[in-house]
């Protein structure tokens, strides 16, 4: 057995003769009626010293090929970014490591400062003047956000855009049947939105359009034409952002976006199997008094000393409780300390070198790979950092093969999409070189290739 | 002796100042790796193109660093102190946990990496259902809810479905005062009604109140227990009956499972639904505000709607004579499923520290946590009753769970201090106070939770000193209500800063 | 207003108490994994076996990660702060090295691993010395040495290893005033006599002086360049043609590459031994006291004789017309080799950084350094002078290279304090004092090196609080003489300290 | 290029005006003579960005076979110890990582305390009443050993057991040229240092014999009958130990040792393929004025805190320059740390436990590869953690056999002594199961019986 509790034989009956009872066992029995004892030990593995258990996680991590282990252009939603060595340095010191949330704010000025300087930085990149703290993640950030749309206009249906990342638009529909939304999805239009159809399904019974920039096949839409279309009806317009685009793409609070919420795993985040990350949740002053989360106010001491506080705590659970505007509590801020520290040590410029790079990058590897036999872009739209390929074979098999030479080629579209079977999505970040790609447009040409002169198999589950 | 200013400390001298006030334009930490491709203009649509870089911060790494590690010290933490805030549960956070969630083959891992080549991280997170199944004494598990909270609104929704499911159309959801405020505000977002059921006389449900409330329109009732005052409800079994006699569900808010573990279970309890609050009873660290993990166990009438993607585990085949290993999947295939609740496959990485911490600890070593941490709050509840029981006397009952509390109303009268007083005025004794004013049903409570890490040497110590602060208090009630004053800020004008919010740096 | 007590700080009120004060008997953290073999007594004859455990600290986890959490916010370090201790280079220690260093590859590399199956850790040393030697401007490297003295050490035994092989017996070493202390200890150390050169009026080596010094019985001169007074000495062409034409060697005490990197090189001013501290130009952190490492560069003439083993490497061998990687050994075949100065092949753990430090930075990044370092210094020395000229004049000429000494001399005899006094109440600003009182040669000396890492705005709060001190003891002395304040401990008693030497705990 | 400098064209503009000086260059170019100016660029690799270097850390670091990659009885002076977590985290808090040598008492109580503990730790070990703050390491700890003890004596030789680990002897001697020492080996005798060669090899001129503790074929040596001997002729007795063994095995110093010295890696100290760890030094009262290194003390402030100071810098270099008792400036404050925090963690009992485990464990494994046909014990003694066979096969061959099936079996004897060259030193630690050792006893047994049946091959270099 290991643990972590400190009680000696002479500790025990000391406190026991404090506490006045003869063994720790009668306060379990004094307060837990018989009947719903446990009255064996739980079955679960014995305890195990530290070394040990260190080398049981160790294996478990040698059963996963990580980004670490093979050359990957997976993304959709998640990516391979480097985590500078700062960023884990200062989410491991115990003073941000361990606190709870900061509920007594003398004593809790780092965190708060913390919170404010990141909303002061997801200000900056939506281009909206205000943000939280942090929600969990993207996709949920997604639902909150047509919940909050639904709090402040009360109407029954929100439009999504099929460009939506899937995740996203099932965490929608789950929650929304919960808060009876309606949730009508628009399709794509040759990799971006349709807008026609948009236009179409607008209506003064809607309450939020919400769309993903750039989409999920890589493309960038037209937030600002969404943007027009949605206010004519009053309707919010919600947009999800890849943070680390904005260096080089317009902030979409720019083009008429009311909420800019997202995924923020990029800025800093590790990929850690989906989580932890941290969602971000930006608005127009407007909505300052309907956000859910946390939210950390700039004021002053009784000495006139500068100093920070969660603010605006009426909106939250703990003081308003059935109407709050979100039950959320625990949310995301050490993730969003690492999202901070990450944007501080990209800095101004880097930002915008950064998505330069991956942008070049992109467009390199659409091009090359877009040649090869057999595979064509799935669409022509721009694109940033991922962007959709169809291939004229098998798009598993060609995954399996490229496996086996140690790339992992990206994204079969159709574990998503019905009508995209064929589609494959690339993701391009700084961590990807030239040679990379150019390993990859071997790999994959080859696969394909081989894949087409190959009779095609019998599928065997 | 003269200082620099004699009435100010160091910290406090310091004016804050923010990374966006700090640096120079062109300073800068992040260097680009070589464009390594053919350069080509255009690639935006200008009406899409950024005009103007975002203003964040410019500074040399040695400045963000130093910023940060000198904001790190304006924090009180759990690894430098004593933090007993009742229903969070602030217990040791081993470090070999964030040893191995930092294994690349952990931390750089894809979620939607092939899961034939994630077997390990779905090895991990099948054992982690199964143990907190064995935990809750409820035989599903969904890893996937982001926290507490989020695993309630995965119980509600799931209740939702549960009843649609049977044609059932029910609207309420009760919950006792003493409920945290999530349990409300969850059971709004998922379209309920919240129905309040009043506590009797020992701190318990009240029985009565409950049967009369319990009607066909309940759809499920929401119970914390051990409750928010730390007590174990005497009459929970009977509670169960009634509101399965009524046909609704039952959800354990189990932030509180610290208390119990190897003792009794929510599953024995005839509870539906529990969520675990994977940063408080496993030691994932709060992070001043998360991240954490909010799985959930269900009984088996609520398994066809857990969310998807479930991890199981396939029958190992038997190929040609030799059994091979298990192989685990993510099975997506839930027809009845309420669908996600979030990204991918939920925090993983919290998920390998509580894997991490239920291996070290063993059941031996859970039980032993549950054990010491009711220990060390009857004895601290003991230590405090026999040093100011007069002025704050334990809310209800006699002993307590793993926390307990206090109510700071007679302090109030007859001392003139406000439980918030003296909540500041332990900040200059070096602990982080209690949590206060919560739950609601007890007037100026003091929620006191000290886990099972600490000493009994800690426990006299903050025994002593709100002895110490009550003692002061009698000869001279100011010094508490202008507490603190050793912290980096003192009291800070809350009101404030809601009435004209500044919630970002104007750049 | 009323504090705990009003002329302490949190801090200050805390009675240090060691780990071996903490905990209580049986506590502990490690459980012993179980014995897994037939177990057998009397394996250790009874004489030799311990009878009473060793009186370790008996500790819960939890406690001894607060007890040493605690312990480190009782240091100032580099993280937080300003640190321009002379000598030193306390610049930014990158976090990017930690994090390589820790690489399993790296860390947990048994030395004596076959070097066919170290061939990482052989390439990384192999291109390190080859760095490090075009840096200093020397063809060959050893990386043994532990640090800058242990490298000084190797230097002295290589200049006696070579005499004796020229059959001769010399006894004399030169070093100049400014010499830091362990070049004479050195010295000593390695059986020769220390001879003392005078400076000349510039600060630089008195050139008659060496002359009338230099003779046959003179086996090496030890020279600082830029001196200890931040000098690059003016006559360095003609120091070294003098002690060449004494037939002694030239050691380089290179404590201060941090100036010249691309600019000049040890081995182009004549010299035939450099050490590097690699904890100080190359950013290993100095963790209160090393880790350090110091490599030595030489000439071809030392070459023979350094030690043993050498990384070298084989020329890739030509294997049916494709060639093989490049493949390396450790040479301990060295035949006048001076043998080893410790064991195994050094301080990897040091050479891992240094080499991510030199892979960062490139030639250009490491010309940079030099830049700022001396742009830094002559930029605080230019502030200084501006504010406190007078009182803290520069010990010699106009400008410096990266670090100066200010002399307190005036200071001391005008306003009453000592440059301690300065130093201490520099404390209670918030920033690490430059190193005082050496070199010898400068009456109350201030050597300040601030470092190519630090900001102008820092360097600007440096000088403002010089200037504060000044004038705050030019109206009372009092202030500056009893300080710090702020300090979780104030001046100690360093006297008592060494008279009744209390050097561990009675337990 | 990467760096980690902050001026920006303003400040350079800013600062040179101040300086008085149009440019950079001025600054060197006034300061060094122009006939030692480098004048063309340094021929280095550009510098890179940090997402290279750490990918090139990493390829270096696979090039690796390290500890974590095979099964491995390697040891000889370092071992494959476990390293508890919280070592290092407290090793990497940037309060113990980045500052100096505690030259400012009064911000430097925390690394000040910490040598305090560790010195009383390593007292309490040594069973000496006396340490410093560390040395180096193990090998020249006890060069720098004899150094003390010449100062204290002025004899002219040392006697030297040939069971300490050759790098020390091989330390000893190049030191000892230095302040002229001369250093007689004293043989073995089945294991041991022979103790009639040594009784005959000591007279009045000699002033220190040196033995270890267990010796390096892992025997352990009667230290007290080696005092007895040494101390009638008024030699002191330096004894290098395995402070990890030091929970079973009597302390030396209550053996009569008047130095005990060592390595002090197995203290929570990584491998670091040989360093950075630190030596520990350790003597008798009498002996306090001759000790190298740093020292903390105990004492009070103007206030009468309890505090820590540097104490006794009258010994040393930057006080005493020439006489000094030592050069030693910079040593290993950090690794000491981790020494003195793994101690903690290890406890009381657990240093007993953790010895007791080595020592059953490497019983358990020396019996059973000795069972082993061509296998022998190389000597009988009693042994702690390490022990030394005979192979009737060429050890080279055999290990590389084991290392194709990934067990390091151990080190080869013949390395480093000419009369083993047959011998085979395995080391046992906690991180050796049964299971390892009965792999090692499967593989190591097929290579010798692979060999012995092999025709003897050429040897190819
Ligand atoms: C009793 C109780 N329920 C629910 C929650 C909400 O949990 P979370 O913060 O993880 O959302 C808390 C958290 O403080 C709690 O104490
Ligand atoms: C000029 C000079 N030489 C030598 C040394 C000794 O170096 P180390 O501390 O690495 O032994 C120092 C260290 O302060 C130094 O400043």
């Amino acid at each position: 057995m290991a643990g972590y509790t400190a009680v000696t034989a002479e500790d025990l009956a000391i406190m026991l003769e404090t506490i006045g009872v003869g063994s720790i066992e009668e306060l379990f029995h004094d307060a837990i009626p018989a009947g719903v004892r446990l009255g064996r030990p739980m079955d679960l593995p014995a305890g195990e010293p530290e070394q040990a258990v260190y080398a049981e996680l160790r294996r478990l991590a040698e059963r996963n090929v990580s980004a670490e282990d093979e050359i990957t252009f997976l993304g959709a939603g998640m990516y391979d970014h480097y985590v500078p060595s700062i960023v884990d340095m200062l989410m491991s010191r115990s003073e941000f490591l361990t606190p709870y949330t900061p509920y007594q704010p003398e004593v809790s000025q780092g965190g708060l400062q913390v919170m404010f300087e990141y909303q002061t930085a997801i200000c900056e990149l939506t281009g909206l003047p205000v943000s939280n703290a942090s929600v969990y993640e993207g996709p949920s950030a997604v639902g909150a956000a047509a919940y909050m749309a639904k709090l402040a206009n009360r109407r029954p249906r929100v439009l999504v855009s099929r460009g939506v990342h899937p995740h996203s638009r099932a965490t929608l529909d789950t929650l929304a049947v919960g808060y009876g939304t309606e949730v009508v999805e628009i399709g794509l239009d040759d990799g971006v939105t349709d807008l026609d159809a948009l236009r179409e399904a607008l209506s003064d019974d809607v309450g939020a359009v919400i769309l993903q920039q750039p989409n999920f096949l890589g493309a960038i839409e037209d937030v600002q034409a969404f943007s027009d279309a949605a206010h004519e009806h009053g309707a919010l317009v919600i947009c999800a952002a890849d943070p680390l685009t904005l260096g080089v793409l317009e902030a979409p609070g720019n083009q008429g976006a009311d909420l800019v919420v997202g995924e923020g795993q990029s800025l800093g985040n590790r990929l850690d199997f989906g989580g932890p990350s941290f969602g971000f949740f930006a608005a127009t002053e407007k909505y300052i008094r309907s956000m859910p989360g946390r939210i950390a106010g700039e004021t002053t001491d009784v000495d006139g000393r500068r100093g920070f506080v969660l603010t605006l705590q009426t909106r939250e659970q703990h003081i308003r409780r059935e109407k709050a505007t979100s039950n959320i509590c625990t949310s995301q801020a050490l993730n969003a300390l690492g999202g901070v520290v990450y944007l501080s040590w990209l800095g101004r410029q880097g930002i915008v070198e950064l998505g330069e790079l991956m942008l070049q990058r992109t467009h390199y590897a659409r091009e090359q790979l877009a040649a090869l036999d057999g595979v064509a872009k799935l669409h022509d739209r721009p694109v940033v950092r991922e962007f959709a390929l169809r291939l004229d074979a098998d798009v598993d098999a060609v995954l399996e093969r490229c496996a086996a030479d140690g790339v992992n080629a990206g994204f079969a579209l159709g574990r998503e999409y019905d009508e995209f079977g064929d589609g494959l999505l690339v993701a391009i970040t700084e961590l990807r070189s030239r040679a990379d790609i150019d390993r990859l447009v071997e790999v994959l040409g080859a696969a394909v290739a081989a894949e087409r002169s190959a009779p095609r198999a019998e599928v065997v589950r | 002796m003269s200082t620099l200013d004699s009435s100010q400390t160091k910290q406090q001298l310091e004016r804050a100042t923010t990374i966006f006030e700090k640096g120079a334009p062109g300073r800068r930490a992040f260097r680009a790796p070589d464009l390594d491709v053919p350069p080509v203009e255009g690639l935006i649509p200008p009406a899409s193109r950024r005009a103007a870089p975002p203003r964040l911060p410019e500074a040399s790494e040695p400045e963000i660093v130093r910023h940060y590690v000198n904001l790190s010290k304006r924090n009180f933490d759990l690894d430098s102190g004593f933090y007993p805030l009742g229903s969070c549960t602030m217990k040791h956070n081993p470090r070999l946990h964030e040893r191995v969630a930092a294994l690349p083959g952990h931390a750089r891992m894809h979620p939607l990496q092939d899961p034939r080549r994630a077997q390990g991280a779905l090895e991990l997170m099948y054992g982690l259902q199964e143990s907190l199944a064995e935990i809750a004494g409820l035989p599903h598990v969904s890893l996937q809810p982001s926290a507490g909270s989020h695993g309630e609104l995965a119980g509600v929704l799931l209740t939702r479905a549960y009843h649609a499911d049977r044609g059932e159309q029910r609207t309420k959801v009760l919950t006792p005062d003493s409920a945290h405020g999530t349990n409300p505000a969850t059971v709004t977002m998922a379209g309920y009604e919240v129905v309040k059921v009043a506590l009797d006389g020992a701190g318990g449900v009240d029985v009565d109140d409950l049967r009369a409330k319990a009607g066909t329109d309940v759809a499920c009732l929401m119970l914390t227990n051990p409750s928010t005052l730390g007590i174990f409800d005497p009459n929970i079994e009977e509670i169960a009956s009634i509101v399965h006699g009524v046909g609704a569900t039952l959800y354990y808010d189990g932030a509180n499972l610290n208390a119990i573990m190897g003792y009794s279970r929510p599953g024995d309890m005839g509870f539906d639904i529990v969520h675990f609050n994977l940063h408080k009873t496993f030691t994932q660290p709060h992070g001043g505000g998360g991240p954490g993990a909010g799985p959930i166990a269900v009984s088996d009438r609520i398994e066809p709607f857990l969310p998807r993607p479930q991890v199981v585990r396939r029958a190992p085949a038997v190929n040609g004579g030799r059994p091979t290993p298990p192989v685990f999947e993510l099975d997506d295939d839930r027809p009845k499923s309420i669908g996600k609740l979030r990204g991918f496959q939920g925090n993983y990485g919290v998920f390998v520290r509580t894997y991490a911490y239920i291996r070290s600890l063993g059941a031996e070593g859970l039980q032993d946590v549950s054990e010491v941490s009711v220990l060390n709050a009857n004895y601290l509840l003991a230590r405090l009753r026999e040093k100011v029981g007069d002025r704050l006397p334990l809310a209800f009952g006699e002993r307590c769970m793993h926390e307990f509390v206090l109510s700071g109303a007679p302090m109030k009268k007859e001392l003139g201090i406000r439980t918030l007083d003296l909540a500041k005025r332990l900040l200059d004794h070096g602990f982080h106070p209690p949590t206060v004013y919560f739950p609601l049903v007890v007037e100026e409570a003091l929620l006191i939770e000290p886990t099972e890490t600490e000493t009994r040497e800690t426990l006299d110590g903050f025994a002593d000193a709100i002895a110490a602060i009550v003692a002061e208090a009698a000869e001279d009630p100011e010094i508490a209500r202008n507490a603190p004053y050793t912290t980096p800020v003192r009291r800070l004008d809350e009101a404030g800063a809601a009435k004209r919010p500044r919630v970002r740096q104007t750049l």
